[in-house]
């Protein structure tokens, strides 16, 4: 039976750990869509634009160097980097104003379009911050280290003889202690409530006396940071690099599943899909060629879609005419 | 400024609903069909034809299969590189598999077989709409790819994995393979682009095209009238993936002639795709084609001007094309969501009202 | 007039319960509709009149009662297969295909009359391109029977609110309806452009035949065109007759007089 | 000059015109209506085959030989044939007014003693509804248009379908009565009586015999060298006597190609679809295109307007002359062409006359610019100055000899003299037969010997043989130092500005002259928005000072003009007011055709004539005003009155 076997549980944790992940980063998006009814494709982009600046910023990377050089400068570092807690808050300050930018420019004059125009508008945001994160930082792979530990738990491996990456335990702490804190966050301050109202209806959210323009800012900065930890997490275990901005692609299936408006949905859609694919991956890969985890997700989001469209958890929709 | 109506009038509803309303119109248009087909085939180098006509064509092909389900029905799509996969591979298949089959015959069949294909992954679009949809397409994007990479029947057990395609004729003349003329290649593909073009004004302007469109506009009132959204959402679906199948055949067969799926077929396909008929224009066969000029156009102009002329490095200009596409995107979303070819139609407007603001 | 009253029953609803959730829209409603009348269905807000104008047209399946059209029982039947029996339909909030001409929008309206292949429209050869022009002329006489010959390729989400409802009217009409379906045909209009509409559904009913069954709010456009009228008030049927019958109707005069519930 | 009367040898009928062209040309279009989204097209032999049947269609209603038949309704397709049907069956079309008001039409009607009323509409058949008792001749109404028309239906009232079904199976009796009636018909025969729209009492029915309408036709078409398959654009009422021989008689015996247009409202759309080839509008027409070009043209972005006024400076200097074929320089020639191309080729495009090869225009005088204009931009505009008792064509200007000032050598067969009182007088093989029952006023017009007077002074140029018309010879009257007074003549001179609309002129028997103004709303209103000046309605704009200031001036230019002309300089203009109103056909103030009722409106605004001889400043005046549908009510206001500056 397939609950004796310790690869079992081996990959059932693992497959929780990376679920968290999947979690954190579909928070992300469930947060921008109820509070801006924007489906923000670029989330992935903005992950790895957050952990590029991260990096930037650690060692020291003087911004558009490359560009610079066109011009006869051809320096490509300050002389020291900072250390990693002030360069995470500075990371954090130009997620905020990068945030501040995309609802100036892209978000402001698309008020009111249908949904479908805002997606495609956060492609082209998406494009933006690649071709933007390339061109600060270089396209190189590069490493990300900020201190958290790493190899194998020599507890759980003494213990349960089990193989489980510190990294993987830590980020998914991390990962744990930032969805707790935002589903807080939203369901119970009263700053949380107003993000939530707009979603619903727009004038309600005003009357509370914040307007649109700042809420959204406050979500695509949220957003940031969640983008920023993702980002961290997923740089830390392997390097910072452009493939990076497809994890976002992987929390979609995440969404379909969980709903689009919902939190919880978000987090349990999050691990089913990360245990998911791992199982799938190992119980039934080999059979038809491996490298399933590219679409199992999306599969059973898809299968899953065409018996129950709202997700998981999402409001049952009834249509109107 | 050009435009001489007066006594330009319709005694039929045929010449009322005619193509080209205006004579100006129907001239320029048939004036540049006959350059394109009796005069550039003299002229055409590998160059223009490697990297200008065929991929301008082929992409064009593309963009009108995504128009159609996009543009016209509404639905969204992400899924274009798998099913330009599925195309090129069954034209493989096919080529391999029955030696002697006019390469017309392949590029259809090879379209027939995404038009399947489609229609099954069209299938959630019953379901769920708007980027629900969109998301699901993703799947048969990975899907699909993934599907080629391992799936060793398809690719004929090559132990590299790619795909070439061998030397095929239409009517006698080769038009794939390595020993291809460039006059040969560019005619068929002007031609399967004319063909196809064709076939989208006669889908669109009939009752299956009014189907799609009220589909997008309002589904709930398109229902009463009568249209049962399961037919027409996947016709879109069938008709959008057989022309994407036939690009994509086109694409490996006659244009790359060798193809690896991860590679040739990967996501960002979908993206040029999608950005092509926002930028070019949604529910319009010259924007289509406008589109697809302009995002095969661009690299090209970027790399001879900014790197060949301003001696910009290669990586610096490629970032900058990025931020480019992806500001025009946004661009056009906010200023025209119709794309480029509103700006063409208010050019044209204004050409026939000059010197009249009005 | 009096003729009519001999007509059939081209529609009857029979003790139609309608429920979403908890919520009770329609609760044992039974009326009917007879070939060839003006059939108005008024109430107050939320009285659950449009909720029966989808009932008929099929997008709310009620969940007791029965719906019976042209002298039988319909069974479970999508909007579609409704309009391909012979019913058609505008909406209170404008739902036109606003990327579409005047034109082609009553053009679509032709839906159910165009059955060629899409082989045939592939080519536009032979019954596509023939059944199109035929089916233009039908649209063209509809078009000119609305009186808007000049916006017929104007697209219609540029059109003012009042052209847009006629539009929609002809979008219903252009598919030769046997019932009529107007859901507040006159809502937000002035004076004159109620009166404009009043006369078309007029010649509607009378000219083409139509049956026409409408919901509408104004009292005076009730009286003067409708033969028969039902009230609705919180899911129920509270009265039934001609108008007359129905302004004397106490009960009716109470739940039009007594507090609005919105 | 070709012999007009030849073609009475062909044919002694217009309708015989027609079943010849249906028998020789039947595949070609005849006429067109833009129905239905497209311009429904009947060839010759669909229009004869139409025309017969309902010609049939009206014996077997029970239509009498020789009785005539009234026709209402806008340019159709079936009204123009009916006009055929009517006159092959032996009766006399009577065209009516299609906006005249039920009065006027009674008139018509009992005068004409019409048995049978073809009817465009509802609304049309409403009017003589409306006047049912009056009418006891009437027996039979037909109308075109189902179109809520289904209540209405009864023996008596019937749709013309139901006449072509009756035509196309009508009985053997029917068939014989009906050639009888065609052969008994000759040249002599009367082709249609036309009631005249009258400046003065009730209108006049002229009798034009077949003779009379095809001489004038065949005239026209040789003296314009106009070519088979031309399209004209028939939009002026048919029962004007320009459209009637246009279209009823001009097109068959020319093959030319009539087009009507959808609605009044679309006009000038279906204009530019059809491009016609001959065009014929009255002033006004020109005046509003004109006015419409300018007024967009002042939208139009900086680079625009530049090129436009630029090439059209160039095209004042020399487009007349390019028109005429004359030499301007090769510097001058290229230039015309580069402006033709981008300036006067899509002005002409836009105004649906590219293609226009003859233009024509009458009935009032225009003005000498919108004259000049219109033929710099490269189309042939002409003035002709014809009347219904004339078939229309009294003068007209040949190619080469156009100038604004004069209306041309007299149209082929026409004779011409100037009586003693300057009055002109005509006599032409296509001058009318008489006054439909009224030998009074037909002596009075006609003398023995056939000379028709035409009621309007004017003299002949003595170089050129043209013809120049000063005024109505009644109204040309003295001041009272015996000046001559030619009210008309300044009267047109004011309205040649875009501003005013109209003018009246007072001063017969009197010290000095006087005027009422009536400002062009679209015009001046479109100005108040440039300058600021807000206004909440047609009196107020009206009575704005800065609106007075700028009439002021152009009264003042006008005066200077007048005073040049020593015969006339006594007809300055003293002391003027801006009408509070339009003077409106609905009042009767006007006719239909825009011509001012002179007596009518002196004495319904008597206290305002009076205060404008007084000296007061101002005047306050209550005015009777009829609403479109027909309600009336009454309007008053203070209206200011100023004086002008005369010119020694």
């Amino acid at each position: 039976m397939f609950f004796l076997d310790p690869f079992f549980y081996e990959i059932l944790i693992s497959g929780l750990l990376a679920g968290v992940m999947y979690a954190l980063v579909a928070l992300g998006f469930v947060l921008i869509f109820k509070a801006s009814g924007i489906f923000n494709f670029a989330q992935g982009v903005l992950a790895l634009f957050a952990a590029l600046t991260l990096v930037g910023f650690q060692t020291g990377q003087i911004p558009f160097a490359h560009l610079l050089s066109l011009f006869g400068l051809h320096a490509t570092h300050w002389g020291a980097g900072f250390p990693t807690i002030v360069a995470l808050l500075f990371s954090l300050g130009v997620m905020v104003l990068l945030a501040w930018l995309i609802v100036q420019i892209v978000l402001k004059p698309l008020v009111n379009q249908e949904g479908i125009i805002l997606f495609m508008a956060t492609i082209g945001l998406a494009y933006v911050l690649e071709g933007v994160g390339d061109l600060m930082w270089g396209a190189n792979v590069k490493e990300l280290n900020i201190g958290l530990p790493e190899g194998p738990s020599e507890i759980i491996l003494d213990a349960t003889d089990m193989f489980i990456d510190k990294l993987e335990i830590s980020a998914a702490i991390v990962a744990i202690v930032l969805v707790v804190s935002l589903t807080l966050f939203s369901q119970y301050t009263k700053m949380g409530r107003a993000l939530r109202a707009v979603a619903d209806d727009h004038q309600a959210a005003l009357s509370v006396g914040i307007s649109l323009e700042t809420i959204w800012w406050i979500v695509w900065s949220v957003s940031g940071l969640v983008a920023l930890v993702a980002g961290v997490m997923w740089g830390a275990k392997s390097g910072v690099q452009f493939s990076l901005s497809l994890i976002a692609l992987k929390a979609l299936p995440v969404l379909m599943l969980g709903g689009f408006t919902s939190i919880p949905g978000a987090i349990v859609g999050g691990l089913i899909i990360g245990v998911g694919e791992k199982l799938f991956e190992f119980y039934i890969g080999p059979l038809i060629g491996g490298a399933t985890e590219n679409w199992f997700a999306y599969m059973l989001a898809l299968l899953f879609l065409l018996f129950r469209p709202q997700g998981l958890f999402g409001e049952k929709i009834i249509e109107r005419v | 400024m050009f435009y001489r109506e007066a006594g330009d009038f319709k005694t039929s509803y045929q010449s009322d609903q005619a193509t080209f309303t205006l004579r100006l119109d129907k001239i320029l248009f048939w004036g540049l069909m006959a350059i394109a087909t009796f005069i550039v085939p003299f002229f055409v180098t590998e160059y223009w034809e490697k990297s200008v006509f065929l991929p301008f064509f082929i992409y064009s092909i593309a963009a009108l299969g995504l128009n159609i389900l996009t543009g016209y029905c509404g639905q969204v799509s992400l899924g274009t590189g798998g099913f330009m996969a599925v195309g090129a591979y069954a034209s493989f298949k096919l080529m391999t598999g029955i030696p002697n089959l006019d390469m017309f015959l392949v590029i259809m069949i090879a379209g027939l077989v995404t038009a399947l294909v489609g229609v099954l992954f069209g299938l959630p679009s019953l379901r769920i709409k708007g980027f629900y949809l969109a998301v699901a397409t993703l799947a048969s994007q990975f899907f699909l790819v993934w599907l080629f990479n391992k799936w060793e029947w398809s690719y004929n057990y090559s132990p590299t994995g790619q795909i070439n395609a061998p030397t095929r004729d239409f009517l006698g003349i080769d038009v794939t393979g390595p020993s291809t003329a460039p006059w040969a290649t560019y005619l068929f593909c002007l031609g399967l682009l004319f063909i196809f073009a064709w076939i989208t004004r006669n889908l669109v302007r009939g009752h299956i095209g009014r189907s799609w469109m009220a589909i997008r506009d309002m589904d709930i009132a398109a229902e009463i009238i009568g249209v049962n959204p399961l037919i027409a959402k996947l016709s879109a679906f069938a008709v959008s993936s057989f022309f994407i199948g036939v690009a994509g055949a086109l694409y490996f067969s006659v244009w790359l002639g060798a193809a690896e799926p991860t590679e040739a077929f990967a996501i960002d396909k979908s993206f040029d795709v999608l950005f092509m008929i926002i930028i070019g224009g949604l529910g319009s066969i010259l924007g289509s084609m406008i589109g697809a000029a302009f995002i095969i156009l661009l690299p090209i102009f970027f790399k001879n001007v900014l790197v060949g002329y301003c001696g910009i490095p290669t990586d610096i200009a490629e970032f900058t094309q990025i931020i480019f596409i992806g500001a025009l995107i946004i661009f056009f979303l906010i200023k025209e969501p119709h794309g480029i070819v509103a700006y063409w139609r208010t050019l044209k407007e204004k050409l026939r009202l000059w010197p009249f603001p009005y | 007039m009096e003729e009519k009253k001999q007509n059939n029953r081209i529609m009857e609803v029979k003790d139609i319960t309608l429920r979403f959730g908890g919520v009770t829209a329609i609760e044992g409603v039974s009326f009917d509709i007879l070939e060839g009348e003006v059939r108005a269905i008024i109430g107050p807000n939320g009285a659950g009149k449009s909720s029966m104008l989808n009932v008929i047209n099929g997008f709310y399946h009620p969940q007791q009662g029965e719906v019976w059209f042209n002298g039988q029982k319909r069974g479970a039947m999508k909007p579609y297969q409704i309009a391909y029996q012979g019913i058609a339909r505008t909406f209170q909030n404008i739902a036109l295909f606003k990327g579409m001409s005047t034109l082609d929008n009553i053009m679509t309206g032709r839906f159910t009359h165009m059955k060629s292949g899409m082989i045939s429209q592939v080519f536009w050869k032979g019954k596509a391109e023939k059944e199109e022009y035929e089916n233009r002329e039908a649209v063209e006489k509809v078009i000119d029977f609305l009186e808007i010959q000049t916006i017929r390729k104007t697209e219609v989400g540029k059109l003012p609110y009042g052209l847009q409802k006629r539009v929609e009217l002809g979008r219903a009409l252009a598919a030769e309806p046997k019932l009529l379906l107007l859901d507040e045909p006159m809502a937000g209009m002035n004076v004159e452009e109620k009166e404009d509409m009043s006369r078309f559904i007029l010649d509607v009913n009378e000219e083409f035949g139509t049956t026409v069954a409408l919901i509408e709010h104004d009292m005076g456009v009730v009286m003067d065109i409708a033969d028969r009228v039902v009230v609705m008030d919180y899911g129920k049927n509270i009265g039934d007759g001609t108008p007359k019958e129905i302004v004397s109707n106490q009960k009716v005069v109470d739940a039009y007089l007594g507090v609005s519930h919105d | 000059m070709t012999d007009n009367t030849a073609v009475l040898k062909e044919y002694s009928t217009i309708w015989q015109v027609l079943e010849d062209n249906a028998k020789k040309y039947p595949n070609f279009p005849a006429v067109r209506e833009k129905a239905f989204g497209i311009w429904q097209t009947w060839t010759w032999s669909d229009y004869s085959k139409n025309s017969n049947n309902l010609a049939l269609g009206l014996i077997e209603l029970g239509m009498k030989d020789k009785s005539p038949v009234a026709i209402v309704g806008n340019n159709r397709q079936q009204l123009y044939s009916a006009m055929f049907s009517i006159q092959m069956a032996g009766g006399i079309p009577v065209p009516i007014y299609q906006d005249a008001v039920a009065e006027e039409m009674l008139h018509v009607l009992q005068h004409s003693e019409a048995k049978i009323i073809i009817a465009e509409n509802q609304e049309q058949v409403d009017k003589v509804i409306e006047l049912g008792e009056k009418l006891p001749n009437v027996e039979k109404i037909l109308f075109l248009e189902d179109k809520s028309m289904r209540s209405y239906e009864s023996d008596d009232i019937i749709g013309i379908q139901k006449a072509l079904e009756l035509g196309a199976n009508s009985s053997e009796k029917t068939l014989s009565e009906f050639e009888k009636r065609k052969k008994d018909q000759t040249s002599e025969t009367t082709g249609v009586i036309l009631y005249t729209s009258g400046t003065t009492g009730k209108s006049k029915g002229v009798v034009l015999s077949n003779a009379n309408i095809l001489t004038a036709a065949s005239g026209a078409i040789s003296f314009d060298k106009l070519r088979p398959g031309m399209e004209i654009v028939s939009y002026l009422p048919m029962a004007w006597v320009g459209d009637f021989i246009f279209s009823t008689c001009m097109a068959p015996l020319g093959r030319l190609c009539i087009n009507c247009p959808e609605s009044r409202d679309t006009l000038m759309t279906d204009l530019k679809e059809i491009g016609p080839d001959f065009f014929f509008g009255p002033p006004r027409i020109f005046e509003g295109l004109l006015t419409s070009i300018m007024i967009r043209i002042e939208d139009a972005s900086t680079i625009k307007k530049r090129l436009f006024h630029y090439f059209m400076n160039l095209a004042k200097k020399v487009g007349g002359d390019v028109l005429e074929g004359k030499s301007v320089g090769l510097f001058n020639r290229a230039l015309y062409a580069l402006g033709d191309f981008i300036i006067y080729g899509p002005l002409r495009n836009s105004l649906g006359m590219s293609r226009v090869s003859v233009g024509y225009t009458a009935g009032e005088a225009i003005g000498p610019e919108i004259f000049e204009f219109f033929r710099s931009i490269g189309i042939n505009l002409k003035q002709l100055y014809g009347q219904t008792e004339a078939g229309v064509f009294v003068t007209m200007q040949p190619d080469g000899e156009v100038r604004s000032e004069t209306v041309g050598v007299p149209a082929p067969g026409v004779e011409l003299k100037i009586g003693e009182n300057g009055e002109v007088l005509y006599r032409s093989p296509s001058s009318f037969v008489e006054y439909y029952k009224n030998s009074k006023s037909t002596n009075e017009t006609k003398d023995n010997n056939g000379w028709v007077a035409t009621g309007d002074a004017g003299f002949i140029e003595d170089v050129t043989g043209h013809l120049k018309i000063i005024d109505r010879a009644k109204d040309v009257g003295k001041l009272s130092s015996g000046e001559m007074f030619a009210p008309k003549y300044v009267e047109n001179k004011l309205k040649f500005y875009p501003n005013i609309l109209e003018a009246v002129l007072f001063g017969k028997g009197k010290e000095k002259c006087v005027a009422f103004i009536n400002i062009d709303l679209s015009s001046v209103g479109n100005w108040a928005e440039k300058e600021n000046i807000a206004y909440g309605s047609y009196q107020e704009l009206a009575g704005h000072p800065q609106v007075y200031d700028m009439i002021e001036n152009h009264i003042n230019e006008v005066n200077m003009d007048v005073s040049k002309d020593k015969m006339l300089s006594g007809c300055q203009i003293d002391r003027f007011l801006v009408l509070h109103k339009e003077l409106d056909p609905d009042d009767g103030e006007i006719t239909r055709t825009r011509k001012v009722r002179r007596q009518f409106v002196e004495d319904k605004y008597s206290d305002l004539v009076k205060a404008l001889y007084d000296g007061s400043k101002s005047i306050k005046t209550e005015t009777k005003v009829t609403y479109e549908d027909g309600r009336e009510g009454s309007i008053s206001a203070t209206l200011e009155i100023r004086s002008a500056k005369l010119v020694k």
